[in-house]
């Protein structure tokens, strides 16, 4: 089997107000970084995953995605999958 | 009738809810470790406040997959009443027994004080004993209590008188003030503040007691124990 | 026994590690924190040169932070013992006889320098380590409290600081289920690149149960349990002792894991009732190496390790790393041989990791074996109980900076102005009301908490008991620097007074000592002085020192923090009917000041303000009216008189009557039997901040009696008038000097953290 | 001046140990889900930024990092910028 790399990005759904990259998009604001016009914050879960080919490997990220990592209520996901350990 | 008190091992107001109950009622209660999933002897179960698995991913993501909460899916069926304290509530969501999904408070920060509710319904079996519209204060304790739900989903929680408790000075950003929401069987509730920390007068508030004599009530009121059947057939069997 | 050959040459696991010779010739001894005259004590001792493991486990057990070397010989001066005490200072914890079967244990401990570096994380892991030292005494933890210190809140990065340690404390202690229920929160220019952060745990057991710290039992089996061995924090306590944190091993910074702390609590706590644990301690800083060997010297006996055995996390890491990682949440347990099942089952249970690492020795060495080899085989005695222990030079004579500052004078102003400098006391961060801090930590879980913050001292109750413990924690580093003597002695009675306002007896106190720099002389002085008035003021009290924590080094840039001891106090309430808040509880209430008027602007927060830094001597203090002023409230409150008790701390009298009001949303009128000659003594009876004085709010009927009653015992007091209204009203002969509203009064408490909060804060550059 | 999009992750340094990716690992692999190895969980940013060109895009945002995003005592990160708005 071959190590693959997967990173997951969760993100909440753009309906949903993320109270985080709001709080950052002021402070940075505030701290004079201009420019800054829209900041969302979501979680970048990195996996190394042993599997036989790459679609294996996505597809084991995936049921993980699915059954652990992002709740639908709120979130959705995108999963990117590499060759090689971290 | 006889109460469980659901242990994860992050709970940490598994003992505050027993207490509670002694405190209160006076009927036994169980702490029921999180790993059993036959919960047949027991009339309502608490899923209690605390971080179920440290809670690190999202609150109540992996308690979800524990054997008591497929206990605590055939107890509903049976008619068992069912309450989620704080992480309780967030668990009861994360498993899709409730609707919605509590979020992180739109302040960011964790949040301890006594807060203030109104009580939207008063007829269901955790609230009996409040008056309608009753304005009551019960402390919270959360940093994930903004309930979040879609537009249709709050309708319907509107419609049917299922936003049980309101905030009225809303604490963390929950749509539409609620901090608590009934399960379309009315059976379950979840809930972010904490009753079994209002319950004598040292606390500051008794408004808690109230809610464990509602269900107290209204599990007697259901007749025969639902416990002394199930215990029947267990024997039988 | 055969001879062990220790490994000299390269062997597994050491390849790029120096040979002894070279750490001798290439002077490598400094980088482990070792000195020159140090390391020849080393080779001494050892009849040969040590190698680099053995070196390694030299330069962290010597370490100011492990072995307090700079502080040993002085905190021998400390009352350690009493009829209370059942575990003084040596152990993981003090423990202490609270009645009724119980006892509790105690303890406070710095992570100041952690907390600079990564606020959250340095906060989170205080807690964590803090917690874990109370729990291995076998008593269940109930209570935290936090004492901090940080610069103005008008700088960027302390606000950035003070967020996140904030958040840090809370993110730990609301995860494992202990309410956070009191501490302290003070701001001043002279922590602005060094902040505090002092956390103290408190914990409750059975009276005759309590565990320690030792590996007893030749033959008994050492097991590592919790989280695995990782390259983390390595050279943590000697970051803590070294003079700038940033600069040094960025590793040293943990990330704190509060649920495997919480297993660890449940599993350990499990464990111990079981009676077949030994001896337990927690690895803190120099993790596996301080654990052992300071496990087999209070045995008095020796540990064998097989470092093989070791959980790790991170592959190929080496011996000196495994003794030095600071991996958070880890506890070394010996257990009764025969019965390790039992561990091993409760451990199971609650998911946790266990190894079997080594056994207990008898021949009072620590030896560890790698890969077939000994890598390092020393005398336990010669690692801790003869660790250099140095009477580091003070100056001969402590030049209190405050004498020479001219005495500030206030303008006389109208009433307005009066009402003005009690608005911006009110309002000064120090004063201002915490809930900004306290509202992010979880009081009420446990179900125990009568009183949370926000009050005199915090009180606890105690489970299956009809009594409570009372909490505080006090220190002023501004008395200190101006005083040390009296400075120290001052964190004590002031600790104490605030638990006997809230109707407790003292029982007993842990420390934090906050310094300097110790090889400065000065430094060494306020040490020295704050030290002896620390002792003068626990004789005094009768609160014996059970427990605390020394760390020096804080100073940045050359420049060193105000000398900050803080006293973490403890004290029972046997009749719950007792628990006294500071908030008025009613209109027409009498008030009463036990304790003498005074006028003494003396270290005073007001003149601070007016003259911009710390002015004239520390407080006025004497201990004896002190202890009598305590005794006196005391027995007030047992007799149920007392509606509510505030003691006279920063911003004066003044400041503690408005303080009563805002609580209790009960305005006051009092009236001062005097006329001051001039503004500036006006301003000393509103502001002085002199010690041993309590405000009683009582009925009125009982007012004049009770005065009666403090004349006998020996002490000054007065009725100062009566509680009502919607002001706070003080004058004097002379008439009124200030009318306050307590609208405005409560919007410049109430407000002031939270406005300065507003404002965002940025991570921006640690001190460099 | 155009928008670009920016991707920030940020993560914990690989010598820190990372109690969230942990807990998800054990998680994991009690539901059954072999072959995940290994999990880290950092943060994923997304910021829209105003600038007139991309490396002045991505040196506002790699200020942001160093200012406010990312503790690099701990913490490490990656910048990624494209044009056009989220
Ligand atoms: N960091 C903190 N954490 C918890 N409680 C705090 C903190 N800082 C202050 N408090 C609480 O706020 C109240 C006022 O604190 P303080 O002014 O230091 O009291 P005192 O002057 O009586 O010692 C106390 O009840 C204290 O416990
Ligand atoms: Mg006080």
């Amino acid at each position: 089997m071959t190590k693959w790399r997967a990173t997951v990005r969760v993100w909440l759904k753009p309906s949903v107000f993320d109270p985080q990259g709001h709080a950052v998009l002021q402070a940075l604001a505030s701290l004079g970084h201009d420019g800054v016009e829209q900041v969302r914050i979501g979680k970048s879960i990195e996996l190394t995953v042993a599997a036989d080919n790459r679609d294996e490997a996505e597809a084991k990220v995936r049921r993980a995605c699915e059954e652990l990592l992002c709740n639908p209520v709120m979130e959705t996901y995108a999963v990117h999958v590499e060759e090689g350990a971290q | 009738m006889r109460w469980a008190v659901i242990v994860f091992p992050g709970s940490n107001c598994d003992e505050d809810a027993a207490l509670a109950i002694d405190r209160v009622l006076g009927d036994p209660v169980d702490l029921v470790w999180h790993d059993r999933s036959d919960l047949s002897a027991y009339d309502a179960i608490i899923l209690p406040g605390g971080f179920s698995y440290g809670d690190y991913l999202r609150s109540g993501a992996i308690a979800r997959f524990a054997p008591a909460i497929a206990g605590v899916r055939a107890a509903v069926q049976r008619g068992a009443l069912v309450l989620g304290i704080c992480n309780g509530f967030q668990v009861l969501t994360e498993a899709g027994l409730l609707p919605g999904a509590l979020l992180v408070n739109d302040h960011l920060q964790f949040r301890c004080e006594l807060a203030e509710l109104r009580v939207e319904n008063a007829e269901t079996p955790f609230t009996l004993d409040y008056a309608p519209g009753a304005r009551i204060r019960i402390p919270i304790a959360h940093r994930d209590g903004r309930y979040h739900a879609d537009a249709a989903t709050l309708s319907q929680l509107q419609r049917e008188r299922r936003a049980v408790l309101r905030y009225v000075q809303n604490p963390n950003g929950s749509a539409q003030d609620i901090a608590a929401v009934l399960g379309a069987n009315g059976r379950i509730l979840g809930l972010m503040p904490h009753p079994e920390r209002a319950v004598a007068e040292w606390m500051r508030s008794t408004d808690g007691a109230r809610m464990f004599t509602s269900m107290h009530r209204y599990v007697e009121q259901q007749g025969a124990s639902l416990a002394a059947s199930a215990e029947g057939v267990g024997r039988l069997g | 026994m055969a001879e062990v050959r220790v490994q000299t040459k390269a062997a597994a696991g050491t390849s790029g590690q120096p040979t002894p010779q070279e750490i001798r010739e290439q002077r490598r001894y400094l980088e482990l924190g070792l000195t020159e005259a140090e390391y020849e004590r080393v080779c001494e001792r050892l009849g040969r040169l040590p190698n680099y493991v053995e070196a390694g486990l030299f330069g962290v057990l010597w370490s100011e932070h492990c072995s307090y070397k700079s502080s040993k010989i002085h905190l021998r001066k400390f009352p350690t013992s009493g009829p209370q005490v059942l575990q003084g200072p040596g152990e993981n914890a003090g423990v202490v006889d609270v009645g009724g079967g119980l006892a509790v244990a105690f303890k406070m401990e710095s992570h100041n320098h952690p907390s600079a570096v990564e606020p959250y994380q340095g906060a989170a892991t205080g807690v964590g380590g803090i917690l874990r030292d109370v729990f291995t005494m076998g008593a269940r933890p109930i209570a935290f409290l936090d004492s901090l210190r940080f610069g103005p809140l008008t700088d960027d990065r302390t606000r950035y600081l003070f967020a996140n340690v904030v958040a840090g404390i809370g993110g730990y202690g609301n995860c494992v289920g202990i309410p956070t229920v009191g501490g302290e929160t003070v701001f001043d220019e002279s922590y602005r690149h060094n902040p505090l952060v002092n956390a103290m745990c408190v914990g409750v057991l059975e009276a005759d149960k309590m565990a320690k710290g030792a590996a007893r039992g030749v033959g008994n089996p050492v097991f590592v349990v919790g989280a695995r061995t990782g390259r983390d924090g390595i050279h943590g306590a000697t970051f803590a002792s070294a003079e700038d944190p940033t600069e040094k091993e960025r590793s040293a910074v943990q990330v704190g894991d509060p649920f495997l702390g919480k297993l660890l609590m449940e599993a350990c706590l499990e464990l111990i009732a079981t009676g077949a644990v030994v001896g337990i301690q927690d690895m803190g800083a120099a993790g596996l190496t301080s654990s052992s060997a300071e496990m087999a010297a209070r045995a008095g006996g020796g540990l064998e390790l097989d470092l093989d055995r070791v959980p790790v996390r991170e592959e190929g890491m080496t011996p000196y790393e495994m003794m030095l990682s600071e991996s958070q949440e880890r506890m070394l347990v010996v257990m009764e041989k025969g019965r390790e099942e039992l561990a091993f089952s409760i451990l199971c249970k609650w998911g946790l990791e266990v190894a079997e690492i080594g056994r207990v020795t008898g021949d009072g060495r620590l030896r560890l074996r790698f890969a077939g080899e000994v890598v390092a085989d020393v005398p336990v005695a010669a690692l801790v109980d003869e660790a250099p222990v140095y009477d580091r030079p003070a100056d001969a004579k402590y030049v209190q900076p405050g004498l020479t500052v001219a005495k500030p004078e206030p303008a006389a102003g109208d009433a307005d102005a009066w009402a003005q400098y009690l608005l911006t006391l009110l309002a000064h961060p120090s004063i201002a009301d915490k809930r900004w801090v306290y509202r992010q930590y979880d009081t009420s879980v446990r179900t125990a908490t009568q009183v949370g913050p926000g009050s005199d001292a915090a009180v606890v109750r105690l489970p299956g008991a009809e009594r409570a413990v009372a909490l505080a924690t006090d220190g002023n580093g501004r008395y200190v620097y101006l005083n040390p003597r009296r400075g120290g002695a001052i964190a004590v009675a002031e600790a104490a007074r605030n638990l006997v306002a809230s109707g407790a007896k003292p029982l007993a106190i842990t420390d934090c000592l906050n310094f300097g720099n110790p090889e400065k002389p000065a430094v060494m002085r306020q040490f020295i002085d704050a030290v002896e008035g620390m002792a003068e003021a626990c004789r005094a009290l009768d609160t014996p020192v059970v427990s605390g924590n020394v760390s020096f080094y804080n100073e940045s840039q050359g420049q060193d923090i105000f000398p900050t001891p803080v006293v973490g106090a403890l004290g029972v309430i046997e009749d719950l009917a007792h628990v006294t808040e500071s908030a008025f509880c009613t209109a027409d209430s009498a008030i009463v000041l036990v304790g003498p008027i005074d006028s003494a602007l003396d270290g005073s927060l007001f003149w601070q303000l007016l003259a911009g830094q710390p002015a004239g001597d520390a407080p006025p203090l004497d201990l004896a009216l002190e202890r009598r002023v305590q005794d006196l409230v005391q027995s007030l409150i047992r007799t149920g008189r007392v509606r509510s008790a505030h003691d006279v701390s920063d911003g004066g009298l003044a400041v503690a009557l408005t303080e009563m009001a805002i609580a209790g949303g009960v305005g006051a009128e009092v009236t001062l039997p005097v006329t001051p000659r001039d503004a500036l003594e006006r301003a000393g009876l509103l502001f002085s901040e002199a010690q041993s004085r309590i405000l009683l709010e009582v009925d009125g009927a009982s007012a004049e009696v009770i005065v009666q009653e403090a004349a006998q015992a020996g002490v000054p007091a007065l009725v100062l008038g009566k509680t009502g209204g919607d002001a706070v009203i003080i004058g004097g002969d002379d008439g009124v000097w200030l009318t306050l509203p307590l609208a405005s009064a409560r919007a410049a408490y109430e407000g002031a953290l939270p406005q300065a909060m507003r404002a965002p804060s940025a991570r921006g550059e640690a001190d460099a």
